[in-house]
């Protein structure tokens, strides 16, 4: 029992450390790509670690119409969010927290986070925020299908329900005979990740009309700490959601924790790029338009799911 | 009684069948109703005559109230209505008249359907029985008036008479009386209905009375 | 047994009791109804712990019947949520009951003890007579409870689907009992055993018979429609029972005949499969779609009844393919699934009942920021809520949990099909899980959240309302919070009843233990986040500066609060999205020119099946019915002719042959 | 001895009536009358089953285990309608008896209906059974239309018309029965008592038989009410008025069944398999249950939808027994169950229409609240009739199911289950209406209440739920004693 724990409470911090630490560069790297990209300088890559430490240290204002629901919500979207990521292995080994059907888990600490997001999005009693909520609620749900279906088609070929045997070096063996339905599966992932991260073309995190947002008009009326909180939280979320699909795509073959953690962050590094390119390159979709590229999503995932299906 | 004679009744029973069907007028009906309740009366003679005093007192209670009361009734029922006249049949006259011949060529091939040992006229008897029956059946669907179907039932119920001679020589002689006096009974109430059918309504139409449906 | 026998005794007094007594008397049915439960309780528990039965017998006249009760684990599983939530909605009566008169307290109360009874009988039942007898009692009282209300047209309405609809699917079961006991030779169930010796194709009628006949009463689409009736038409604490325990003796019974039936083909499971799937995704699409907050949480148990239903179904599927595991995983699922359903949608009810008690309302859109109000209601139902939309670390989460492992396990070891359907159930149920988080976000957020919408008054719940409603709270996030004792020590000894033949060293059941122990690590982990974080967050904020403002109204000088976002509003989406299903009746008055007088919006959806099904079948039979009335059109003629028609018919039919 | 008593009382019951100069004396005299008849009813069956079954006058009376049953069935409702007679006669303006004269004829024509229907069930002889059964009708044909308006008389024209053309084919049929009685060698007035009957059915003719059985179904069948032979049966249930209406259906109904009873063991004997019968009182119980169940569905008179109850619950009972043995049993307790079940539907349904002032049910509502005894009284009458556990007939519809499945019938089960759920529904919706909602304004008092039948609504609910939830031994003894007769055991 001590030797477990003495394993396992470092193993904790370790993730934790090194999540907080690489998380909040990656949104900068987003932002440097598109300014790059349309030719301005841009804000340095760290300026989120700025954000984040300014934000902590503001006073926060707080509407009358709002109750606890609305205080919570940050603090339990960026509690999942550190619970989530306990579940990513980084480098070759296990994640800290890995069993039969932690993915499942995985896919519903967002859903927590989420839900209590929107519940505090309503609770301003704002209808900017209140149809933020509605549309989150929308895609979110739309997404979910197709995320389990992708994650199903992963554990088939793994022959497991753990995030750490799914994302293991056996991926490498799965590319080499059933390369259609991981390449069907990670672009399945990569509109889930878009969705969930909320980017274009799903949602655009930097617009400046509030009709049209989806997530950035949810959290508008917080501020200082709590603001601090949400875009830490959202940082993560990029974090884990990205590893997960950097994972599936190029399988680390080996190394300890900080070896395997520095290829990982590349790779994160190098999706964050490409999701500047597509953020510079793309238009955000009609809202109409989304249920339909979300359910091409999920078409997708269940094609692969078939493929293994049929391979058995 | 010898043989073509009792061949004679029988035929004298379609007859009368006939002639109610022909006829428009009920007081006419009523007294064919009459003849063919002596006609009925004479049918035991026979084992009257080998010695039988039940069959005796059946042809006689028969004669007493198929013959003379039941037709006092209905007769004194009839003039109580003021509806002497038939009222046209749903088939009509003629219809009904070729109707009962349909239905008697279908006797006498029915009646050789049922399963009995064949004796003497037995051929005939169930031919008339079974013929009689559905004549009865006929007036009381075709006739519109009241007293058309207590005639209709009461040809039926002579029919049932001839019938039951020829499947077994007749019910025993205490269920013969009873279902005797039975039919006078009915009879006796079916006058009275038909005077306050004709008081409540002032007519007997029976076909007319279609307040109770569905 | 005895205790269970007082147990039930109690509850009955109470009713009797509340009859006679009234308003005052209301305290002492419901010390009555917790006394009980609790006695009754301790007889569940034991046989949750040791796994042995404890048997009633006396001595009956009545043909094939005997007075046989018994309390074995399967039974003990659906009776603790039975007794649990009856004796707290009972509590919750002496304060909800009380404003109104004497003569409906009294009905109220003696129908409701007596229901509580007849559900305690049902699962105890083991024979078949006495079953279908206290099954019929059942319905006709909360038949008569759902009629507490009558003077209302929609009440008479609900009252009249529901104990047909009751009666229909007793029709099933009086069949299946009849053939069952006429097979066994004899009505006890414990003589039934045999029966697993039966042809699978006799078992498949059988099967079918229990799926209507249990399947009316638990609400698997398309026989769920007297659900959005009945419930919204009782008083807010039946409503809890009947939605959170009275349907799950629908399950208790499929589950009790399947067990009964030997070894099962893989179509039934893919039956369940599919009415799971359908019940879940309807069930919460028509959700989402009301505006009656009891007729949506009516719905809502459409929804978790699919649920149960894909668990069940994905333990028939693992049996059949001899995926033990899987099989154990179903099961456990949707046993614990009962539990927790009971729990959280009992809680709801009360919520939307304190609701209704306090605005008088029951409509959504005319509420709002009742939190302010009535805090315990409002941190109780968020509770609630999130524990139906399955989000862990409560309750709902770990039951969704377990059907989920079954069938990730059953796609990952099952042949090409079953993993297809499999496919399909971890997709369903994923998107029953998101749709079920954005209703009751919806209905949380509109009724509690933001500015009252209209000019309604509300107070606080009294004592009596909030109490149970507090102890369903902390019971959803107890079982959230500790799953694994959860399933080991309510459903581990129901599982080996259901004729999953385990051993307590079994894989199955390593399995599911090692599983749920982490599963339990990674939750404490999760509640260990959120104290310490927000603990962080309190200290952060305690030294910084805070300042109360409004909200953020985007430059509007003066929004109202019939400016916020309506529950119609919010749901739009999914309308226009599922517009095939749902069939909305829409009044929508665009906004025209560039300065528009008035705009709204409405929709409303009826019943799929009501509409598409049952209402066409019946005006059907009606027309039938009055067309075929002229046979009888009243002239004496024409009947003479019926009979003598009819006895040439019979004649030369019959007679010469 | 008891058997000449049993049929002298209400002969001498009449006689008595036409003396009585006053009408509340005739009422009065009507209870006592039925109640002494009961009494030795039950006297008369206990004696039956404890000693077994007893005859007088040379074997044309009789009385064993099928009729005492039937006979004290027959005397119980009679002695409750005239009680409730009493109380309802009272209301103005629905007073048929309003003078004295009128009463003494109602008084005699109730002893005459009584007398008749006992006359079914002790005559030994068949074709004395059939004379009784064809009295029933012309002694009860005048008690619809005491009222004498139009519409009753046309009820009553049509009640006897039909049923005389039916009965009458009944006679038929007894006429074949003697025809291949004496074709086994019977002669005399025996080879029409019943005993004998059954005892040389072996050898009787099958083809006469069965010819014989067709007739008697259709003809008694008429009486029972049978589709589609039952079409007076709404009209004259409706028009009647109420006491009479509960004795139709209650116990008149139940003559004619028995009447039937009577040849199933003939034909079972002598056809060799006893198949042949059963298919036929199947068929015509099903389509009874069948149109019944559509008529349910479009009345709007209550005493309408209780007669067509009343058709459906006959088809029941021709099911079981055509369902063997088993349905026998089944058949008899449904009889009893019916027999109580829709005597006190129509006791209440009269009083509740009394109330109200009329009897269509969309204008009838809140009766639960306006007169509590009968409008309770009718709601739970209604559900225990279309089948509401715990009642006694949702018990002997299980019997009958059981009792189906058991004998291989599942088509007939399923037509069976599909009747009972479209009556169910149909009957369910006006009784809900009734029962409950508003009540309008002017809702009559009601006069002549009296604690004695208040007693019996609350007595015959609470005994058809215990019934439906424990059958004393001694009951369920009579039932299968009295179907080891019609099993010719």
């Amino acid at each position: 029992m001590t030797a477990w724990i003495s394993e396992f409470v470092p193993a904790l911090f370790r993730q934790w450390a090194f999540v907080l630490a690489v998380s909040p560069i990656l949104p900068g790297v987003v932002a440097k790509t598109k300014a790059w990209v349309a030719g301005r300088q841009g804000p340095p890559v760290i300026q989120p670690y700025r954000d984040i430490v300014k934000l902590f240290q503001k006073g926060a204002a707080y509407s009358r119409t709002t109750t606890w629901i609305f205080r919570a919500g940050p603090v339990i979207s960026f509690s999942a969010a550190m619970a989530a990521v306990l579940m990513i292995p980084i480098g070759g080994m296990e994640a800290p927290l890995t069993f039969q059907g932690d993915l499942i888990l995985f896919a519903y600490v967002w859903g927590t986070s989420r839900f209590f997001t929107m519940t505090a999005a309503l609770d301003t009693g704002s209808a900017f925020e209140g149809m933020g909520a509605s549309r989150e609620a929308v895609f979110s749900c739309l997404a979910e299908p197709a995320l389990f279906l992708g994650l199903l088609t992963l554990a088939r070929e793994a022959g497991s329900l753990s995030m750490s045997d799914l994302l293991s070096v056996g991926l490498i063996r799965i590319w080499s005979i059933h390369a259609p339905a991981l390449c069907l599966v990670t672009t399945a992932f990569i509109v889930v990740f878009l969705t969930e991260n909320s980017r274009i073309p799903i949602d655009d995190p930097n617009t400046h009309l509030e009709l049209t947002m989806i997530h950035e008009v949810m959290v508008l009326d917080h501020s200082g700490p709590d603001l601090a909180l949400i875009e830490y939280a959202s940082a993560v979320k990029f974090f884990a959601l990205g590893a997960l699909l950097v994972r599936i795509v190029y399988p680390i073959r080996s190394g300890g924790f900080w070896a395997g953690g520095a290829v990982l962050g590349i790779g994160l590094l190098g999706l964050s790029i490409l999701v500047g390119v597509i953020e510079s390159t793309m238009a955000r979709l009609r809202l109409a338009r989304i249920p339909q590229f979300l359910a091409f999503a999920f078409v997708l995932a269940g094609f692969g799911v078939i493929l293994t299906l049929a391979a058995a | 009684m010898m043989s073509g004679e009792y061949s004679a009744i029988l035929v004298l029973v379609v007859i009368t069948n006939f002639y109610i069907l022909n006829t428009s007028r009920y007081i006419i009906s009523a007294r064919a109703i009459a003849l063919q309740g002596c006609l009925l009366s004479l049918l035991p003679l026979p084992d009257a005559f080998a010695g039988s005093p039940q069959a005796m007192f059946l042809s006689a209670g028969t004669l007493m109230v198929k013959g003379i009361l039941m037709p006092v009734i209905l007769i004194r029922a009839i003039r109580s209505t003021d509806e002497f006249r038939v009222a046209q049949p749903f088939l009509g006259h003629v219809a009904s008249v070729l109707l009962g011949f349909v239905i008697l060529v279908a006797a006498f091939w029915a009646g050789a359907a049922i399963p009995l040992p064949t004796r003497p006229h037995d051929v005939l008897m169930g031919a008339v029985g079974l013929a009689t029956i559905l004549t009865g059946m006929m007036i009381m669907v075709n006739r519109r008036k009241a007293v058309g179907q207590v005639i209709g039932f009461l040809i039926l119920e002579n029919g049932i008479l001839i019938l039951s001679l020829r499947i077994s020589r007749g019910l025993p002689f205490v269920i013969e009386m009873a279902i005797l006096f039975d039919v006078l009974l009915a009879a006796m109430i079916f006058g009275g209905f038909i005077q306050s059918v004709h008081e409540t309504f002032s007519h007997t139409d029976v076909s007319r009375m279609r307040k109770l449906k569905g | 047994m005895t205790p269970f026998l007082i147990c039930l005794g109690l509850w009955t007094l109470g009713g009797v009791v509340g009859l006679c007594g009234g308003k005052r008397i209301l305290p002492v049915s419901a010390s009555a109804a917790v006394a009980g439960s609790v006695l009754g309780l301790l007889t569940a528990a034991k046989v949750l712990a040791t796994g042995d039965g404890v048997a009633f017998h006396a001595g009956w006249q009545m043909p094939y019947g005997e007075f046989h009760l018994a309390l074995d684990p399967l039974s003990a599983v659906f009776l603790v949520p039975i007794l649990v939530l009856c004796a707290l909605a009972a509590v919750y009566g002496v304060g909800y009951l009380k404003d109104r008169d004497s003569r409906q307290i009294g009905g109220a109360v003696f129908f409701f003890h007596l229901l509580v009874v007849s559900m305690c009988v049902v699962v105890t039942a083991k024979n078949a007579i006495l079953f279908l007898l206290v099954w019929e009692i059942m319905a006709l009282v909360s038949f008569f409870l759902v009629m507490l209300d009558s003077r209302r047209v929609e009440v008479r309405r609900a009252g009249w689907i529901y104990l047909a609809s009751a009666h229909i699917g007793t029709a099933f079961l009086l069949v299946l009992f009849a053939w069952m006991g006429y097979t066994a030779g004899n009505f006890d169930f414990d003589a039934w055993q045999n029966l697993s010796q039966i042809g699978t194709r006799t078992a498949s009628v059988w099967f079918i018979l229990a799926l209507i006949g249990f399947g009316t009463k638990a609400g698997f689409w398309p026989f769920h429609v007297w659900l959005p009736e009945a419930h919204p038409a009782v008083p807010s604490h039946v409503s809890a029972v009947m939605s959170g325990v009275m349907i799950k003796t629908g399950i208790y019974g499929l589950i009790r005949v399947v067990a009964l039936l030997g070894p099962p083909p893989a179509w039934w499971g893919m039956t369940l499969l599919c009415i799971g799937l359908i019940s879940g995704i309807l069930g919460v699409l028509f959700a989402l779609a009301q505006h009656d907050i009891k007729r949506l949480l009516a719905y809502h148990s459409v929804e978790n009844i699919g649920i149960i239903a894909l668990g069940m179904g994905g333990g028939l599927l693992g049996m059949s393919y001899g995926m033990e595991e899987a099989a154990l995983f179903g099961w456990a699922g949707a046993l614990l699934h009962v539990i927790n359903h009971a729990l959280f949608k009992g809680l709801l009810f009360m919520g939307a009942g304190s609701v209704q008690h306090a605005t008088g309302s029951r409509d959504i859109e005319k509420l709002g920021g009742l939190l302010k109000k009535m805090p315990v209601t409002g941190s109780t139902f968020l509770i609630g809520s999130a524990a139906i939309s399955g989000l862990p670390p409560l309750n709902g989460f770990v039951s969704e949990f377990l059907i989920y492992v079954c069938y990730f396990k059953l796609a990952l070891g099952g042949p090409l099909f079953t993993g297809a359907a499999a496919a399909f159930a971890i997709a369903g149920l994923a998107l029953i899980g998101g749709l079920a988080a954005a209703c009751f976000t919806k209905v949380f957020g509109v009724v509690f959240l933001g500015e009252p919408r209209t000019d309604v008054s509300s107070h606080a719940s009294p004592f009596s309302l909030t109490t149970p409603m507090a102890l369903l709270a902390a019971s959803c996030i107890l079982i959230g919070v500790f799953p694994s004792a959860a399933v080991r020590g309510l459903t581990v000894e129901a599982l080996k009843a259901i004729g999953l033949g385990l051993s307590p060293a079994d894989v199955g059941l390593l399995s599911l233990t090692s599983i749920l122990t982490r599963l339990n690590l990674c939750i404490g982990i999760l509640i260990a986040l959120l104290i310490f974080i927000t603990l962080i967050r309190a200290w952060i904020i305690s030294r910084r500066r805070i300042s109360q403002t409004v909200t953020w109204d985007c430059g509007y000088s003066a929004p109202t609060s019939r400016m916020q976002y309506t529950a119609g509003s919010f749901v739009q989406h999914f309308i226009d999205l599922f517009h095939l299903f749902l069939q909305p009746r829409e009044r929508r008055q665009n906004p025209i020119g560039y300065f528009p007088k008035k705009a709204s919006y409405e929709s409303h959806s009826a019943d799929l099946a009501t509409r598409r099904i049952f209402e066409p079948l019946f005006e059907w039979i009606q027309d039938l019915a009055e067309k075929i009335q002229w046979i009888q059109q009243g002239r004496v003629q024409t009947y003479l002719l019926y009979i003598f028609v009819t006895l040439a018919a019979v004649l030369s039919f019959q007679a010469f042959r | 001895m008891i058997l000449w008593a049993l049929a002298a009382v209400p002969m001498a019951g009449a006689l008595v009536c036409l003396l009585i100069p006053r009408r509340q004396a005739v009422l009065g005299w009507i209870i006592i009358g039925s109640a002494i008849e009961t009494v030795l009813a039950v006297i008369a069956g206990v004696g039956v089953y404890r000693v077994g079954s007893m005859d007088a006058c040379l074997g044309h009376l009789a009385l064993d285990e099928l009729s005492a049953f039937h006979l004290s069935l027959v005397t119980g409702i009679f002695l409750l309608s005239s009680i409730y007679a009493r109380g309802y006669f009272n209301q103005e303006p629905f007073d048929p008896t309003r003078d004295d004269r009128q009463a003494r004829k109602f008084g005699a024509l109730w002893f005459s209906f009584l007398g008749s229907m006992v006359g079914v069930l002790i005559f030994n002889n068949v074709g004395l059974m059939w004379v009784s059964m064809e009295s029933t009708t012309l002694a009860s044909a005048f008690l619809i239309c005491i009222h004498a308006d139009r519409l009753s008389m046309e009820a009553a024209w049509k009640y006897l018309i039909i049923c005389s053309a039916g009965i009458v084919l009944g006679l038929l049929g007894t006429v074949f029965i003697y025809g291949a009685s004496v074709s086994a060698g019977a002669a005399g007035e025996e080879a029409l008592c019943w005993t004998d009957l059954v005892s040389h059915a072996g050898q009787m003719n099958p083809s006469l038989v069965k010819i014989g059985f067709v007739l008697i179904v259709v003809g008694y069948g008429t009486k029972i009410g049978l589709a589609p032979m039952h079409t007076w049966l709404p009209d004259a249930h409706s028009q009647a008025p109420t006491p009479v209406s509960a004795v139709f259906s209650g116990v008149l109904l139940n003559c004619a069944t028995y009447c039937i009873c009577r040849f199933i063991p003939i034909v079972a004997a002598s056809t060799g398999t006893p198949d042949w019968g059963r298919r036929i009182l199947l068929g015509f119980g099903l389509v009874s249950m069948v149109v019944a169940a559509v008529f349910v569905l479009v009345q709007r008179d209550v005493k309408r939808l209780l007669a067509y109850s009343s058709v459906e619950h006959m088809g029941i009972i021709t099911v079981g027994l055509g369902l063997g043995p088993a349905g026998y049993v089944a058949a008899l307790y449904h009889t009893l169950n019916h027999s109580v079940c829709k005597t006190l539907a129509f006791f209440c349904a009269g009083r509740v229409g009394q109330s109200y002032g009329t009897r269509n049910m969309e204008s009838i509502s809140g009766s639960v609240s306006a007169c509590p005894v009968w409008g309770s009284g009718l709601l739970a009458a209604i559900l225990l009739l279309i089948g509401c556990a715990p009642g006694a007939i949702f018990m002997s519809e299980f019997m009958i199911v059981r009792a189906g499945i058991a004998g291989g019938h599942l088509a007939v089960i399923a037509g069976f289950l599909a009747a009972v759920a479209i009556v169910f529904c149909g009957a369910l919706r006006p009784a809900i209406h009734m029962a409950f909602g508003d009540t309008p304004e002017p809702v009559g008092a009601l006069r002549g209440e009296s604690t004695v039948m208040r007693g019996c609504v609350v007595a015959m609910t609470a005994w058809l739920i215990l019934t439906g939830m424990w059958i004393p031994a001694g009951l369920t003894a009579v039932f299968q004693r009295a179907a080891r007769l019609i099993a010719g055991m």
